[in-house]
């Protein structure tokens, strides 16, 4: 109906950015999540650049063996994610299920073996008011793994709704949407690993 | 795939929803909009209240404020305002004006109601998102007037909250009103962020048939730029709340300087967020302003696409320049003369705004309603808060006005004088639209001239406080010999603030008054072109009976194809449209 | 609404480039002999290879509309801005 | 009301200048931006019968009134940038300069002299409040430093103004160019008593600096 009266309005006309609501609102909310991460991150560095000689080299205070199975851990969890999204594009309701319970395990693992950590470092006395590193260190670890969190109750809520069929036949927008959600936090994951744990 | 056609007629059952759905928890973008109008009304009038408190300490100094016994001990023993108070009076002052009457009156009421109505769609893309967003800021509200009563007192580190002030509770003797503070404006960064995102999504995929980019109506240009501003600016101020927050509270030290932190990060942060900030306070302003220019004056905007073209220009270089408040920060000074520059450069736009409002005037056929009168003061005031912008910018003439009274004056002229003037404007303009009822004309007009002569009297003067050093923020001037001389003028703005709370008696009156017994608003009350007034005062949930098509620009006014000096954007009229449809 | 017109990428290799990159980034990591500056370029251009495979693939922007490349990319060069202007203090 | 206080800094005169320049060009930008309002609001009101000319715009005028400011906008930035430089250009501060280190906490100025040796930062420092002596017409050098919070440090007569912060030490130049007292502002912020940090500088002619100066080393004797 639309495109006939477009052609009434005189020129062709095509509003959008060509993607459905749900996923625009998707972006557009990861925009401001880069922008949130930026104040996070840029204070790392800015922090860290003027503290250079005294800040800590992180192997020296950061288990990195258990994080980086941890962020194998999340990136597989990514490869679920994406496979969940295949198979509700391909109407496939049991393929979806079983990824999307992956994804969750997944994501919940991920947070667990984060929560360890936490324990293990306070436990050897680095905490959030152990200096420029601390502060730093747990809160953009923190304030990703609270993405974790988030994520994971999302996409637990969009398991329960796969089981009810929301996603059948091809339905397959709010799978993605939650998807693009699930593998920004992957994505900040790999930045901050390799500046934070490596670097 | 995603034509207007996709969404659909959303009017479907509204009766049946109950009171509570109705008219508390309604995702109906109009009631949102109705919702935030009377919040932000509220914290005005709060932030109103305040300043009075202020203006009384500084027009009386130590004098008892009259009805001021009732105040606790903590704050005013006998009713006179302690100096602790007195920080926290003007921290909240400021914090409640920017945050919880300025912002939401912009981008909470008028982006939500504008937005659907003038872009030709049923509702906003995400309507409980919308209906999170506005009950989020209801809550970080609540949350920030909470801190007027936990011990210690509220925050007192200003709005800009500098570190290490805010983050040291043993040096400011204020911790948990700070932690309300920044909890208030992280769960309000929230809010903000979601509104954002829905009217981003709303404009670029929500347009009607027709409704080209440069078909839209400045206000909504300028809304869906704010959106932006808003959207990647907010976070960082949440970012730098939340590390704030943890040196408050978890020993960490992002800001302060014992253990290795910068308390000028704060700064970089505070205004790379502040800057923005101050833009998303005056775009959405200046578009509302437009549209009533151009139906004022029964005239086609002048330039629009250089309208357009300069709300994109000062969106982006209002990234460029948060410098220009650090430059007598301990900021490297040759940082500061690069951002001096870039300062400089944002009055090219704003020129080109000016000139072309002016443009829209000339040779018009000039309408002095209401909304007319406020748009102009808008215009001529706005110019002079600009202008004494162009001081500050200029780092030498800083070094000597940065934080004094020429920057208070400052702040008023573009806040008061652009952001509120605007906002009376636009209250005055789609008031029938909200409500169905007309607005008094007399009463407005009794409004707007108190208000425009009292205003004057109340912030011009703080010029010349400033050029005499008169500092902000200053509790007590006498205790200073240099500004013993300026009690004089202080006592003059006080008297003069007092009247201007005063002149807004008929304003109050007049809207509450007008929302039971004012005149039945027909559907065009101001013989406009936007969408909105196609539809009945107020308009029904999901507005449109059917998605209306856009045949052209929404400033066709005085076109020589139609009779009337009207053209609505949905009358086919082939030929019409000027330069703004193409 | 239309189906997704692309077919799927091949998600496993993805997967595969991911870990593999990840385990290279932990080895090079262990350098100690290499100059600083070249082991912190060499990490960070291997995480940022991670992360476009990520959002290329995964988030499948690779085969998203182009006019919704602007709003993905309109916050970096805020990003970037920030960082490096603020960096200029030290 | 009144103008801008008195000049006693060589610097001041610089300031002031870009002050009134600014004040010219703004202006004029105001009287032509409120003139063109009202002459059109009085020539253009409605009128019956009166229709609006009907026009979207004029690119010639457009491009005029965007030049115009850009240019006097660019030409304002440089040149305030040369006298910003003089003044605050930490590579070009005075090198022949009587040097202090200032302190500020809540709430006062913590002034700290040379000493008979005349170096800062060795034993024979001595430390006053609240009281800096400088002299005339010659270059004072402030190292700038803040104990708890920031504070700025503002003596309106020498139209210097400098924050300072903790954990960062600024230094801040200025040239007395009149004798007598003046008083020092604390124009940040800085707690409760930030309305009532203030101190005072005193400008002295060079040999009664001197004076002053032993007179407080030797009250430091005495004192220990
Ligand atoms: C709505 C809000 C708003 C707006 C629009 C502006 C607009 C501008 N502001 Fe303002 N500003 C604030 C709100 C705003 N500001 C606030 C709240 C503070 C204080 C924060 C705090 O510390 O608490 C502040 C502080 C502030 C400072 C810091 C001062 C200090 O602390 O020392 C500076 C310095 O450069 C500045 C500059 C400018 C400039 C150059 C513009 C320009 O955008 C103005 C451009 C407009 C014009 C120039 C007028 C129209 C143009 C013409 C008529 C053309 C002809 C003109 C010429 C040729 C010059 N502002
Ligand atoms: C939009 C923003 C805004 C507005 C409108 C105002 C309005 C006023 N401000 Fe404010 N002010 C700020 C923003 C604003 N201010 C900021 C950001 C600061 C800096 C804070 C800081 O330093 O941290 C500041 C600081 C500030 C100071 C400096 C304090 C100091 O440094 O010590 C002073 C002093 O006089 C002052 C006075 C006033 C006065 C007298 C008014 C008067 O105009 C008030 C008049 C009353 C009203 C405008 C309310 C009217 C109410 C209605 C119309 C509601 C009607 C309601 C219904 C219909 C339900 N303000
Ligand atoms: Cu010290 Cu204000
Ligand atoms: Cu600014």
């Amino acid at each position: 109906m639309s495109h006939a009266m477009a052609t009434n309005a005189g020129t062709a006309f095509e509003p959008g950015a060509g993607v459905y609501d749900k996923k625009l609102g998707m972006w557009v909310f990861l925009g401001s999540e880069v922008m949130f991460f930026t104040a996070l991150i840029g204070t790392y560095i800015v922090l860290r650049f003027g503290a250079a000689e005294t800040w800590p080299l992180p192997s020296s205070v950061l288990n990195i063996p258990v994080t980086a199975v941890n962020t194998f851990i999340l990136i597989c969890s990514s490869v679920s994610m994406v496979k969940a999204y295949a198979a509700a594009v391909e109407g496939n309701g049991k393929g979806l299920r079983f990824w999307l319970l992956i994804t969750v395990l997944g994501g919940a693992t991920f947070v667990g073996v984060q929560v360890y950590e936490y324990m293990q470092l306070v436990g050897h006395g680095f905490a959030p008011s152990s200096g420029l590193f601390g502060s730093t260190f747990y809160t953009m670890t923190g304030f990703h793994g609270f993405h974790v969190s988030m994520g994971v109750i999302c996409m637990s809520w969009v398991t329960v709704q796969a089981h009810r069929g929301k996603y059948d036949n091809g339905r397959y927008e709010g799978v993605e949407t939650i998807g693009l959600y699930w593998h920004f936090v992957d994505l900040v994951w790999i930045i901050l690993f390799t500046i934070v744990y490596l670097i | 795939m995603t034509t207007a056609a996709g969404h659909g007629q959303a009017d479907a059952g509204h009766h049946g929803l109950s009171f509570v759905r109705k008219y508390i928890f309604s995702t109906d973008h109009k009631i949102i909009g109705i919702q935030f109008l009377f919040m932000s009304l509220f914290f005005l009038l709060v932030g109103g209240l305040m300043a009075m408190m202020i203006r009384w300490q500084l027009g009386y100094p130590g004098q008892p404020l009259p009805g001021g016994g009732g105040l606790p001990e903590t704050m005013a023993p006998g009713g006179v305002i302690l100096p602790e108070f007195y920080n926290s009076l003007v921290t909240m002052h400021g914090t409640f004006m920017v945050f919880f009457a300025i912002m939401p009156l912009l981008v909470g009421v008028y982006a939500n109601y504008l937005i659907p109505l003038k872009i030709g769609a049923p509702d906003m893309a995400f309507p409980r998102i919308n209906m999170a967003s506005f009950w989020i800021a209801f809550v970080a509200g609540l949350i920030m007037l909470a801190g007027f009563f936990v011990a210690g007192g509220h925050a007192a580190a200003g709005w800009t909250s500098y570190a290490p002030l805010s983050a040291r509770p043993d040096l400011s003797g204020v911790h948990m009103g700070q932690v309300l503070w920044l909890v208030s404006l992280i769960v309000l960064g929230l809010s903000s962020i979601l509104g954002a995102l829905n009217y981003i999504t709303t404009i670029i995929n929500m347009r009607a048939p027709g409704m080209h980019w440069f078909r839209m109506p400045l206000s909504i240009w300028s809304l869906f730029i704010t959106a932006i501003l808003v959207l990647l600016a907010m976070p960082i101020l949440s970012g730098a709340l939340i590390m704030l927050l943890f040196d408050q509270t978890l020993g960490t030290s992002f800001f302060s300087p014992p253990e290795g932190g910068q308390p000028l990060l704060w700064q970089h942060l505070f205004w790379f967020f502040g800057h923005p900030e101050v833009y998303i306070l005056i775009l959405p302003a200046m578009g509302m302003v437009s549209d009533i220019i151009a139906n004022g004056s029964r005239k086609p905007i002048f330039g629009y696409h250089s309208m357009v073209y300069a709300i994109a220009a000062i969106a982006f270089l209002g990234w460029l320049v948060w410098g220009h408040h650090m430059f007598q920060s301990g900021m490297n000074p040759m940082l500061g003369t690069t951002f001096m520059i870039s300062t400089m450069v944002i009055a090219v736009p704003s020129a080109i705004k000016t000139f072309n409002w002016l443009g829209t005037l000339w040779r018009g056929n000039i309408r002095l309603h209401t909304p007319m009168l406020n748009a102009l003061a808008f215009v001529s005031m706005f110019v002079i808060g600009g202008l004494s912008g162009i001081f500050m910018a200029s780092t030498p003439v800083d070094i000597f006005i940065h934080d004094t009274y020429f920057i208070v004056a400052h702040i008023h002229y573009v806040l008061f004088g652009g952001s509120l003037f605007a906002i009376f404007a636009a209250i005055y303009f789609w008031y029938p639209k909200m409500f169905g009822r007309m607005m008094s004309e007399r009463l407005g007009k009794v409004h707007f001239a108190l208000t425009f002569v009292f205003y004057n009297l109340t912030f011009f003067p703080m010029h010349f406080l400033g050029m005499g050093g008169h500092m902000r923020r200053i509790y007590d001037p006498s205790e200073y010999e240099f500004m013993q001389g300026m009690q004089g003028t202080n006592t003059l703005i006080s008297i003069a603030a007092f009247l201007l709370l005063a002149s807004q008696a008929p304003f109050m009156w007049n809207f509450f008054w007008s929302l039971w017994k004012g005149a039945k608003a027909p559907d065009n009350p101001w013989e406009d072109n936007g969408l909105e007034w196609t539809v009945p005062s107020p308009p029904p949930h999901g507005n449109f009976a059917k998605t209306p098509t856009v045949y052209h620009g929404p400033y066709e006014f005085a076109s020589p194809l139609v009779t009337e000096d009207y053209l609505p954007q949905s009358r086919p009229v082939p030929g019409a449209g000027g330069r703004a449809a193409s | 609404m239309a189906t997704t017109e692309h077919k799927h990428p091949n998600y496993m290799a993805i997967w595969a480039w991911l870990a593999g990159l990840t385990v290279a980034e932990v080895l090079v990591a262990t350098l100690s002999h290499i100059p600083r500056h070249w082991l912190v370029l060499a990490l960070l251009v291997m995480a940022i290879w991670k992360a476009l495979l990520v959002a290329l693939y995964f988030m499948h922007l690779r085969f998203e509309p182009r006019r919704l490349w602007p709003i993905v990319l309109a916050p970096l060069p805020l990003a970037v801005i920030m960082v490096m202007v603020i960096l200029q203090e030290f | 009301m009144q103008w801008l206080p008195p000049q006693a800094s060589t610097y001041a005169g610089d300031i002031d200048f870009m002050f009134w320049v600014i004040l010219v060009i703004t202006g004029i930008a105001f009287v032509v931006v409120e003139a063109a309002l009202l002459v059109f609001l009085i020539r253009y009101r409605h009128r019956p019968g009166r229709r609006a000319h009907y026009t979207h715009g004029n690119t010639t005028a457009e491009v005029i009134w965007t030049a115009v400011p850009a240019v006097t906008m660019i030409a304002l930035g440089i040149w305030s940038g040369r006298v910003w430089a003089e003044i605050k250009d930490r590579d070009r501060m005075p090198t022949d300069a009587f040097e202090v280190a200032i302190e500020a906490k809540q709430f006062e100025w913590t002034v700290t002299y040379p000493g008979p040796d005349g170096v800062l930062g060795t034993s024979d420092d001595f430390a006053v409040r609240n009281q800096l002596h400088v002299p005339v017409n010659r270059p004072v050098k402030i190292h700038l430093t803040a104990e708890d919070v920031i504070h700025s440090f503002f003596v309106p007569e020498f139209r210097i103004k400098q924050d300072a912060v903790p954990g960062m030490t600024i230094p801040v130049w200025f040239e007395a160019t009149a004798m007598g007292q003046f008083e020092i502002g604390c124009a940040e912020l800085c707690g409760l008593g930030h309305y009532r940090m203030r101190g005072v500088v005193t400008v002295h002619a060079d040999d009664d600096l001197d004076l002053w100066l032993s007179a407080q080393t030797a009250d430091e004797e005495a004192g220990t």
